[in-house]
């Protein structure tokens, strides 16, 4: 299969760590602002909810932290796929970077909405609530990618079982999405991420959408860091590595 | 064609020859659905509710007990290599080992349906859709759980690990499962989930075996 | 060259294991009626060249080919042309020799008859006895039987010779030459290289 | 002594190779619980009435799946007979495998009782019961596993299947396990079923081992 | 006789498997510094022969006794002088090389220094590779460094040479020939009596 040049460019280490060293100040700022606006603007700029009050703030964490988690799996599973079949250990690097974050955010996910649920549901934690399953299971799909790598002292062979592990575990992302419509739910469905328009007031769905861009450059932010420190340790024997700790440039 | 009959033959004399280990997952299936009752302050309604949530979840971790040799065994003596390097497609291979498992330690656990329904009381309505949902359900699992396999064969006994791995992707067989279980019991229309766990199925028994392949290859490396 | 289907060939194959390099810039080449026989102290990497060979392990750098195509994606039938027999003998302990055997014999794509073949290694009176009850050098014995019924074209033998008696040394040897004579190719990781020094070979040295 | 020690020692090390794999049983046990839940249709009550079992079922089904190595392992690699021949007890030396199989399968589920508790809404009177039983019941229940699985070593047939039979042999443990903790859930008084899982237990460890040890002499001729 | 601890004695042993009686009526007697190789050829009995002196299984008629015992009713210690190593390495291959040994260490009464071993061995650069990683001659060294460990008096080796290079097999052979100058005893089935052809020996020809 014919690849085009810059695939083959990712593929190259040195390049890489250059590429993510001048991305991620820019990732990390941006992110940064954009969560403090988002926050502000939340907290102080919208209306409270007719309804719940000023509890509904959380609004403003809590969807951000479950789709950057899923997000993550995502990129996790896509980089294992890339990395297996193409065998770029780059993408390994990749996705074994994207498991752990990934792995936060569920839980942030799942903490905030459980401190949601005590208001609203009149519960903290519901057990058999298909969200909140398939949501945990996200978690314990990402500890289990993380326990098979563990178990593995053959790096190389612990990225490529790994990544099948991660590919297969992919039809969880829709399941998780859908629970609320499958099934009848504690949780409610989509009120943003529906097709048709939105059904949140724009006062309320802008400081969201903010909210969501900033998690996300926080996630890739983060991400292009554990992935320098993953290429680094990767790569420890390669020249250019040494000449970068003995305070040369690659 | 004939390598698939010949290796499923094969799987299935291996396992008969050392049935002592290959029964031991119903006794558990038993043990478990027998016991559970005793567990609870008895009173029919309750248990009816809950009995067919534990025959599905006994059902998925017994045949998760029966799953550990099905690779390793062959890894450890050198047959999966020879399978691996012989003419025959591996996927073909693979799947024919599914197969075999399957036939051995899933499908009998369907016949021990009446008994669970007895120790749970449940109305003899709900036990045609049990086992049917039963059979439409386990290939995907089995299929699954030859993936976590797969995924540990290169590592000692995979036994808790591949449980880590599997349970959380076996959960939607458990859920539709049961669903339509409870759906029949209640005589609501069961038509959907049971044609979702067709749909499964039909994924993972096609799409299933590469990647349970590509993962063997991995770990004989 | 003319042929090329039954040509084994290593292009700089390289192996790293741990930290160590077991071999690199390994070229070799080997043709129909071609012997070749690794020989090297313990741990020196004969198994994993064997493997590598087989296809079994791709290694680090540099490639072997079989008929010009990479031995890791070979066509099923060109699979079909090599046989490969580690130190692991690859019998179901629960199947008896005849079971076994007949397995092997419904996966090759020409199989040959195999009463002949028990009676040449002495498994006949053991036919019905399951591999568990075998003595080590019968166990290794079945296992040349199902190399023999696959009725492969080259032959990756490792260590074959360990625990046979020295009546099933020669027979192997005999068989090996028979191989070659037929137009065969063997590759033989032993520590008796003397067994098969009858005729000339590609000496692998690691 | 020693010897005792560098037996459990060793098959904990061969248990968890990595210290990440300490953690795969209590991961395990979460996902086994997390399960169930999933397979009802959720309502407080349901869940407190079966919690209970539910434990007690993860706890039989974590030794079961630890157990499967046990001695085939050792027998296959051939270290089981230079246990036999060396000049420990072989008695001993059992009872040292024994006690690491408690340790790997059974011990996380007695420190996990908390959460378990916790996921299904036990009130926190009943956990110490609950704990305590748990650790009067489960050294029985790992002896009678090893002899079972001594059992299935054997290349006898007659082994195999008594071997079946141990199972089954487990429910008692389990029936007044589960007793102890309903009693204590009801605020009744609970010694009744604890002395009995204590005298059980001091009756399995005192003699089972030599039982065991017999078993495997036979099947490693 | 004097000093009868040091003694071992096969009397009229006989053994049947499955309808065949693999050898009857076989007598013998090892004392201190003795030599005893059995030879025959693969499925004779040789392995069978050896683990009924182990005490592992039990002899069909006749008995063997270590000391004047019946060797399946010894006193702990007098087990802890009889070492057996059969086909199998007896490893663990989740183990380090030095886990494995360690582990045996604890269990010997009397356990000799490792180090010293291992370099004779040339394990040491092995030490912390896990079993499961070894090459089959490593697995069988590692296994003789075992034995070693072991400290026993009578040594009963089956094929002690599989899988090992020549250098390997002088080793085993100088070990074998210190052993029994220093009093001790061994009793080895092999399919290559030549290496120990060096002294005095009974031949127990199955
Ligand atoms: C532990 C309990 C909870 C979990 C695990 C959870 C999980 C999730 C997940 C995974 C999403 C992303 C859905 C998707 O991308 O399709 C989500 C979104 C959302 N959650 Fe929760 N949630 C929980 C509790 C709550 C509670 C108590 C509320 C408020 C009553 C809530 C309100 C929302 C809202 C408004 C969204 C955005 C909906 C949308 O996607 O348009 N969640 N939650
Ligand atoms: N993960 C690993 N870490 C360190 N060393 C390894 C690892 N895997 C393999 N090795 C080493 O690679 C070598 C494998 O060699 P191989 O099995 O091919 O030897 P061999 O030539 O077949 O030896 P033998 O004659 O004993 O069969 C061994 O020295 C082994 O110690
Ligand atoms: N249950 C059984 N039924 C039939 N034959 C059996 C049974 N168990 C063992 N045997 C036979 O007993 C013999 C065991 O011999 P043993 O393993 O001692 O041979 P050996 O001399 O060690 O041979 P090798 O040199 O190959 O190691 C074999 O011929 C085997 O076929
Ligand atoms: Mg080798
Ligand atoms: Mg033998």
């Amino acid at each position: 299969m014919k690849l085009p040049r810059w695939f083959h460019q990712l593929g190259s280490p040195p390049y890489v760590y250059r590429l993510a060293e001048r991305l991620s100040p820019w990732l990390g700022w941006s992110g940064c602002l954009l969560i403090a606006v988002g926050a502000l603007w939340g907290l102080f700029g919208a209306p409270p909810d007719f309804r719940q009050g000023e509890v509904y703030r959380i609004i403003y964490i809590h969807p951000q932290t479950s789709y950057v988690g899923m997000m993550a799996y995502v990129v996790m599973a896509v980089a294992g796929a890339v990395g297996f079949i193409w065998r770029i250990k780059l993408a390994h690097a990749v996705a074994v970077s994207a498991a752990p974050i990934g792995a936060s955010f569920v839980l942030c996910s799942l903490i905030t909405g459980a401190i949601w649920g005590r208001p609203t549901w009149g519960t903290y934690w519901e057990w058999g609530d298909p969200r909140i399953m398939s949501q945990t299971l996200l978690l314990f799909l990402f500890l289990g990618y993380l326990a098979l790598r563990a178990s593995f002292e053959d790096r190389d062979k612990a990225d490529r079982v790994s990544a099948i592990l991660a590919v297969v575990g992919v039809v969880n992302i829709p399941i998780i999405h859908y629970s609320v419509e499958w099934w009848n739910s504690l949780h409610q469905g989509p009120s943003i991420t529906r097709l048709d328009e939105p059904a949140i007031h724009a006062s309320m769905l802008v400081p969201f959408l903010i909210m969501v861009a900033g998690f996300t450059f926080f996630f890739y932010w983060l991400l292009l860091n554990r992935l320098q420190g993953e290429i680094v340790e990767r790569e420890r024997d390669a020249r250019w590595v040494q000449e970068l700790v003995s305070g040369g440039r690659p | 064609m004939g390598a698939f009959r010949a290796i499923v033959l094969r799987d299935l004399r291996v396992a008969f020859r050392r049935w002592s280990e290959v029964a031991n997952p119903f006794v558990f299936f038993a043990v478990v659905v027998a016991l559970f009752p005793l567990s609870l302050s008895p009173s029919a309604p309750e248990l009816r509710s809950i009995g067919v949530g534990v025959v599905w979840i006994a059902a998925l971790l017994s045949s998760l007990l029966a799953l550990d040799g099905l690779f390793r065994n062959d890894a450890e003596d050198g047959s999966l290599e020879q399978l691996l390097l012989s003419p025959v497609p591996f996927g073909v291979t693979v799947l024919a080992k599914i197969a075999a498992h399957w036939l051995v330690s899933v499908l009998p656990l369907v016949l021990l349906v009446p008994l669970s329904a007895l120790s749970f009381r449940l109305p003899a309505s709900g036990l045609p859709t049990l086992a049917f949902a039963l059979l439409l359900a386990t290939p995907s699992l089995s299929v699954l759980l030859a993936l976590g396999a797969a995924l540990t064969v290169s590592l000692k006994r995979g036994g808790a690990i591949i449980g880590l791995l599997i349970l959380p992707l076996a959960a939607p067989l458990l859920i539709f499962g049961t669903r339509a279980t409870d759906f029949a019991l209640h005589g609501e229309p069961v038509a959907g989930p049971l044609y979702l766990l067709a749909a499964m199925a039909a994924a993972a028994v096609s799409l299933g075996p590469p990647a349970v392949a590509a993962a063997l290859k991995v770990g004989l490396e | 060259m003319l042929q090329t289907s039954a040509v084994l060939r290593g292009e700089s194959l390289e192996v790293w294991r741990g930290e160590r390099c077991l071999f690199e810039g390994l070229d070799f080449e080997l043709a129909s009626g071609g012997l070749a026989v690794v020989v090297g102290p313990n741990g020196a990497g004969k198994t994993t060249l064997l493997r590598t060979l087989a296809g079994l392990a791709p290694p680090t750098a540099g490639r072997a080919t079989w008929g010009g195509t990479d031995v890791r994606s070979l066509s099923p039938d060109a699979r079909g042309q090599i046989a490969y027999r580690g130190h692991l003998d690859a019998l179901k302990r629960e199947l008896t020799v005849v079971e076994n055997l007949e397995f092997y014999r419904a996966l090759a794509p020409r199989a040959a008859p195999l009463e002949p073949l028990l009676d040449e290694l002495a498994l006949a009176h053991v036919a019905d006895v399951r591999a568990r009850y075998l003595s080590a050098g019968q166990r290794r014995r079945t296992g040349l039987a199902a190399l023999r019924l696959a009725g492969a074209k080259l032959w990756l033998l490792d260590e074959p010779t360990t625990n046979l008696d020295a009546a099933g040394r020669q027979l192997l040897a005999d068989w090996v030459r028979r191989h070659l004579d037929e137009g065969g190719l063997a590759v033989i990781a032993t520590h008796q290289p003397d067994l098969f020094a009858g005729r000339p070979a590609v000496v692998i040295e690691l």
